[in-house]
């Protein structure tokens, strides 16, 4: 779920690049250790990083029309780890906004949090969790790109409530008004994400493509 | 599968103007976008930037327009929530009738323009290359640009992989919509691996080491045209205040 | 006449006119090929006939009757029409031959035991019955064409549009896949292909539609448009190589090709 | 022999084998067509001439020096043998043309002022000079094939191998580009290239390797070669149209071919 372009507040705009600026250095600081061992990864990464802007592309037509599609970025969490994914995000957030005018630059860093830090996090500890809980394999497929989507949903709820205050209520109040509305979109996406990533790990499965972390 | 913006970035009327002029016209205008109060601030940077694209880089109005509408539309779900107060009544009206609403609206129209003049006069390779000499790390650049090339292939391939499922009548209906969208990502997947690994063959071939040099072929910036936009920007701004 | 197009015309954003007032009828048990250069349009063309395009004006008629693009129209009309494109890894989602094969059947509402004699005919008349339970990203090139291929014609449709077939394959695959394509249009299929490939439209189609500019510049008896210098030259094609060696009759010809492909 | 192939052996991770002790010689200034079926190895043929493969068993040799494979061997055989894969897109990286091109040249270590004189000579070479400035995603399927031959060209290599430049092309597009690739030859580069068309392989070669099993098992001047019916049969080949028909000279063939494509 992208906040568009223009949308926050400078101060919170600066705010959030400031706080995820730190992830996507690390990140980055990750990808280089592997591109020295690798150099090659580059091209692996390149196209990571555009197989997840195509699927963003792809529409699922939903009750509002287009929508944000996270399951690349929880494919990827637990493809590469959610420390890349924090620099492969931004590229994809980036190209989202200079391409298709989704998103935004000013607001890349609020978009940076919630999609390629909070998300990816969160999909991968959902992950983990069932892997070691043993969860069974499409359960933990769901929940994970199912979660992974929420805590998209729910960041940006708050990111919205925080520049924006209810006059009477505060934060709270604003924060039910922005969950409350999108949550018409966001939770029949987040299932139908859910499904797909199943039908996704499914098919690969059944080509035998190694899913890091998945039991055979 | 072309994207609009793209196409218009490769062909339009600005194509050949150095990258930094429009990269300084078009930042410029979003900072102001976002600093200055969005009346009159942003309605005079909305009006410059649609003046802009219009006149200037003569981007087709229609496209235009439809650039501008998508997010839009967005930026007005969300601004709805602004219009309204939450309290133990329920919703309601906002004590002051939508204006802050109206405000963001406002000024997100103003940004949103403004980062569609640079996108749909720039193509994105120009402006990775310049964020390259603003130092930005080789492997990262090498990366987006990378991703760049793949994205259109990954674009064409979806496409068709979409068509041949519509074809056998996936897609129709919610259940199916699911399935075939899980196929194609899936189908996707190891395609765009393989392309990676075929074009790390291709690239071997002329002495790939894994970093990727290229000559410049980024034009200059005249000094006379950047003082002419900087000039444009501070009076923009002086009359912002001064009706302000 | 099983299809029809009349006054197609199409641009892709940007304004690139792609068909402009195009028309085309194809007789049901013909074998058509749409023949032009490349870039010319020919896909843009197939990807109408089964409506996944939507000209700006003009129709696409079935049987004489106008198609709608409802998802009921499109329904029924992808049923009748099927669609192979050039590429076959474009079209191969599932993990092995028959439950790729299937997919076609399944979404037709068709049940299980229905679903499995189609997808044994589909794959005994393309002569891959023994891939049934391969890893489809185990196959060759020319395999996965033919799976591709069976993929639509599970469905049963009344007519097969097919982009390139020949494209890609060696000697012996395309004279396989003809083969296979031969028995189907015995069988009653109607065949629609597009190839830039005069010697491929000369051997396999007896319909031919000259295609160029985004309209079809001379439609007819696959001999008689193969013969026309001018209208082929206006493609940058030039007539077959059999012909121009002085081999003057179709029949002559088939004979000819037959030797060399022996297969029909 | 400006390349050299002697006892190559190799085999795909799986265990399928590609080579088996094959040998391969090309003459300087000659172009060589290694001819043979889909899935035959003859890609993998080509990877083992620039060294991007390593063999199990045998060697390849530059000018009767067997060559390594470490990086600075590397580097000095990549800078004499170009390659250029089937599929364009497996080679384009940058995102405008001759950024694309000066990638080599730039890895060959030359200068600024080199690299451009380079880049422009090779897109000269391939008449596409015009293309420059444009970005390589929105070029056609030929014009990329060029793009991805001047890539190689602008390293100036004495050898080109080409993995079957003339597929997906056109009639006009082939024309074009073996115009471009005659000049080449004519020039005195010597090219290798791959094809499964026999006809290609009379037309424009001068030598011929017939490729099966993992072996050349016939290699010599084209028109012997390629009347040789009994191998050819054992590719799943058959002898070239022109030759059927009783064309029974090459000069003859060529005659008629040239009057055909009109270019030479």
């Amino acid at each position: 779920m992208h906040i568009m372009e223009g949308f926050l507040p400078a101060g919170h705009a600066i705010a959030w690049t400031c706080i995820s600026a730190p992830f996507v250095v690390l990140g980055a600081r990750g990808l280089k250790r592997i591109l020295a061992e690798r150099p090659e990864a580059r091209l692996d990464i390149a196209a990571s990083a555009g197989f997840t802007f195509v699927l963003s592309a792809l529409k699922l037509p939903s009750v509002t029309g287009s929508c944000s599609h996270p399951t690349g970025t929880a494919l990827g969490a637990v493809q590469f780890g959610p420390g890349i994914m924090a620099v492969i995000g931004t590229i994809v957030l980036l190209f989202q906004g200079l391409l298709l005018a989704h998103g935004g630059l000013s607001t890349m860093g609020a978009n940076v949090f919630s999609m390629a830090i909070a998300g990816p996090w969160v999909a991968y500890g959902v992950w983990r969790l069932a892997g070691r809980l043993g969860v069974p394999f499409a359960v933990a497929v769901f929940l994970a790109a199912f979660l992974g989507d929420l805590a998209t949903y729910v960041t940006t709820s708050v990111q919205l409530a925080l520049a924006f205050p209810d006059a009477e209520s505060g934060f709270g109040g604003a924060f039910a008004k922005f969950a409350g509305i999108f949550a018409v979109t966001q939770l029949p996406l987040a299932v139908a994400e859910g499904l797909v990533t199943v039908v996704v790990m499914n098919a690969l499965k059944g080509r035998r493509i190694r899913v890091e972390g998945a039991k055979a | 599968m072309s994207l609009t913006i793209d196409r218009l970035s490769q062909a339009g009327r600005w194509r050949k103007r150095a990258p930094m002029e429009k990269a300084a016209l078009a930042l410029g205008l979003l900072a102001l976008a976002l600093v200055l109060p969005p009346w009159p601030g942003g309605a005079l940077v909305l009006g410059a930037a649609w003046g802009l694209a219009l006149g200037g880089a003569r981007i087709p109005p229609g496209d235009w327009l439809r650039l501008n509408a998508v997010p839009l539309g967005f930026v007005l779900t969300g601004a709805a929530a602004l219009a309204v107060d939450v309290d133990a009544q329920g919703l309601h009206l906002a004590a002051d009738q939508g204006r802050r609403a109206a405000l963001v609206v406002l000024r997100a129209a103003a940004a949103v323009s403004a980062l569609l003049l640079l996108a749909a006069t720039t193509p994105a390779p120009d402006l990775v290359r310049g964020l390259r000499r603003l130092g930005l790390p080789a492997e990262i650049a090498e990366i987006m640009l990378l991703t760049w090339h793949f994205l259109f292939l990954l674009l064409d391939q979806a496409a068709a992989i979409r068509t041949a499922q519509e074809a056998r009548l996936g897609w129709f209906g919610p259940r199916r919509q699911v399935r075939s969208l899980g196929l194609l990502i899936a189908q996707l997947l190891p395609r765009a691996m393989d392309r990676a690994r075929r074009l790390e063959v291709g690239l071997a071939a002329r002495g790939f080491d894994g970093s990727l040099p290229m000559i410049s072929t980024a034009r200059p910036a005249s000094r006379p045209v950047l003082a002419l936009i900087l000039g444009g920007q501070s009076a923009l701004a002086g009359v912002s205040l001064w009706l302000g | 006449m099983i299809v029809e197009a009349r006054g197609l015309s199409y641009a892709y954003p940007g304004g690139v006119p792609a068909l402009s007032g195009l028309d085309l009828a194809v007789e049901r048990g013909r074998r058509l090929a749409v023949l032009g250069p490349n870039g010319a349009g020919k896909t843009t063309l197939l990807l109408h006939l089964n409506g996944t395009l939507k000209p700006a004006a003009g129709s696409v008629l079935l049987d004489g009757t106008a198609m709608g693009y409802s998802r009921a129209a499109l329904t029924g009309w992808r049923k009748r029409v099927g669609l192979v494109l050039q590429e076959p890894d474009d079209q191969l989602f599932a993990a092995n031959v028959a439950e790729d094969v299937s997919f076609g059947p399944l979404n037709l509402g068709l049940g299980e035991a229905e679903t499995r004699r189609r997808v044994d005919a589909a794959l005994d008349a393309l002569g891959i019955l023994d891939l049934a339970d391969r890893a489809t990203h185990m196959l060759s090139f020319g395999q996965k064409k033919r799976v591709a291929i069976a993929g639509a014609l599970a469905m049963e449709p009344e007519v097969l549009l097919l982009d390139e077939p020949l494209a890609g394959l060696d000697h012996q695959g395309g004279k396989r896949l003809l083969a296979a394509l031969d028995r189907l249009a015995r069988a009653g299929t109607t065949l629609v292909f597009t190839t830039h490939e005069v010697d491929l439209a000369y051997e396999f189609a007896d319909r031919v539609a000259l295609f160029q500019g985004g309209r079809v510049i001379a439609q007819g008896e696959a001999a008689a448009v193969l013969a026309d210098r001018a209208s082929l030259a206006a493609c940058g094609l030039e007539p077959p190589l059999l012909l121009e060696l002085g081999v003057r009759t179709r029949d002559e010809a088939l004979a000819l090709m037959a030797a060399r492909r022996k297969v029909y």
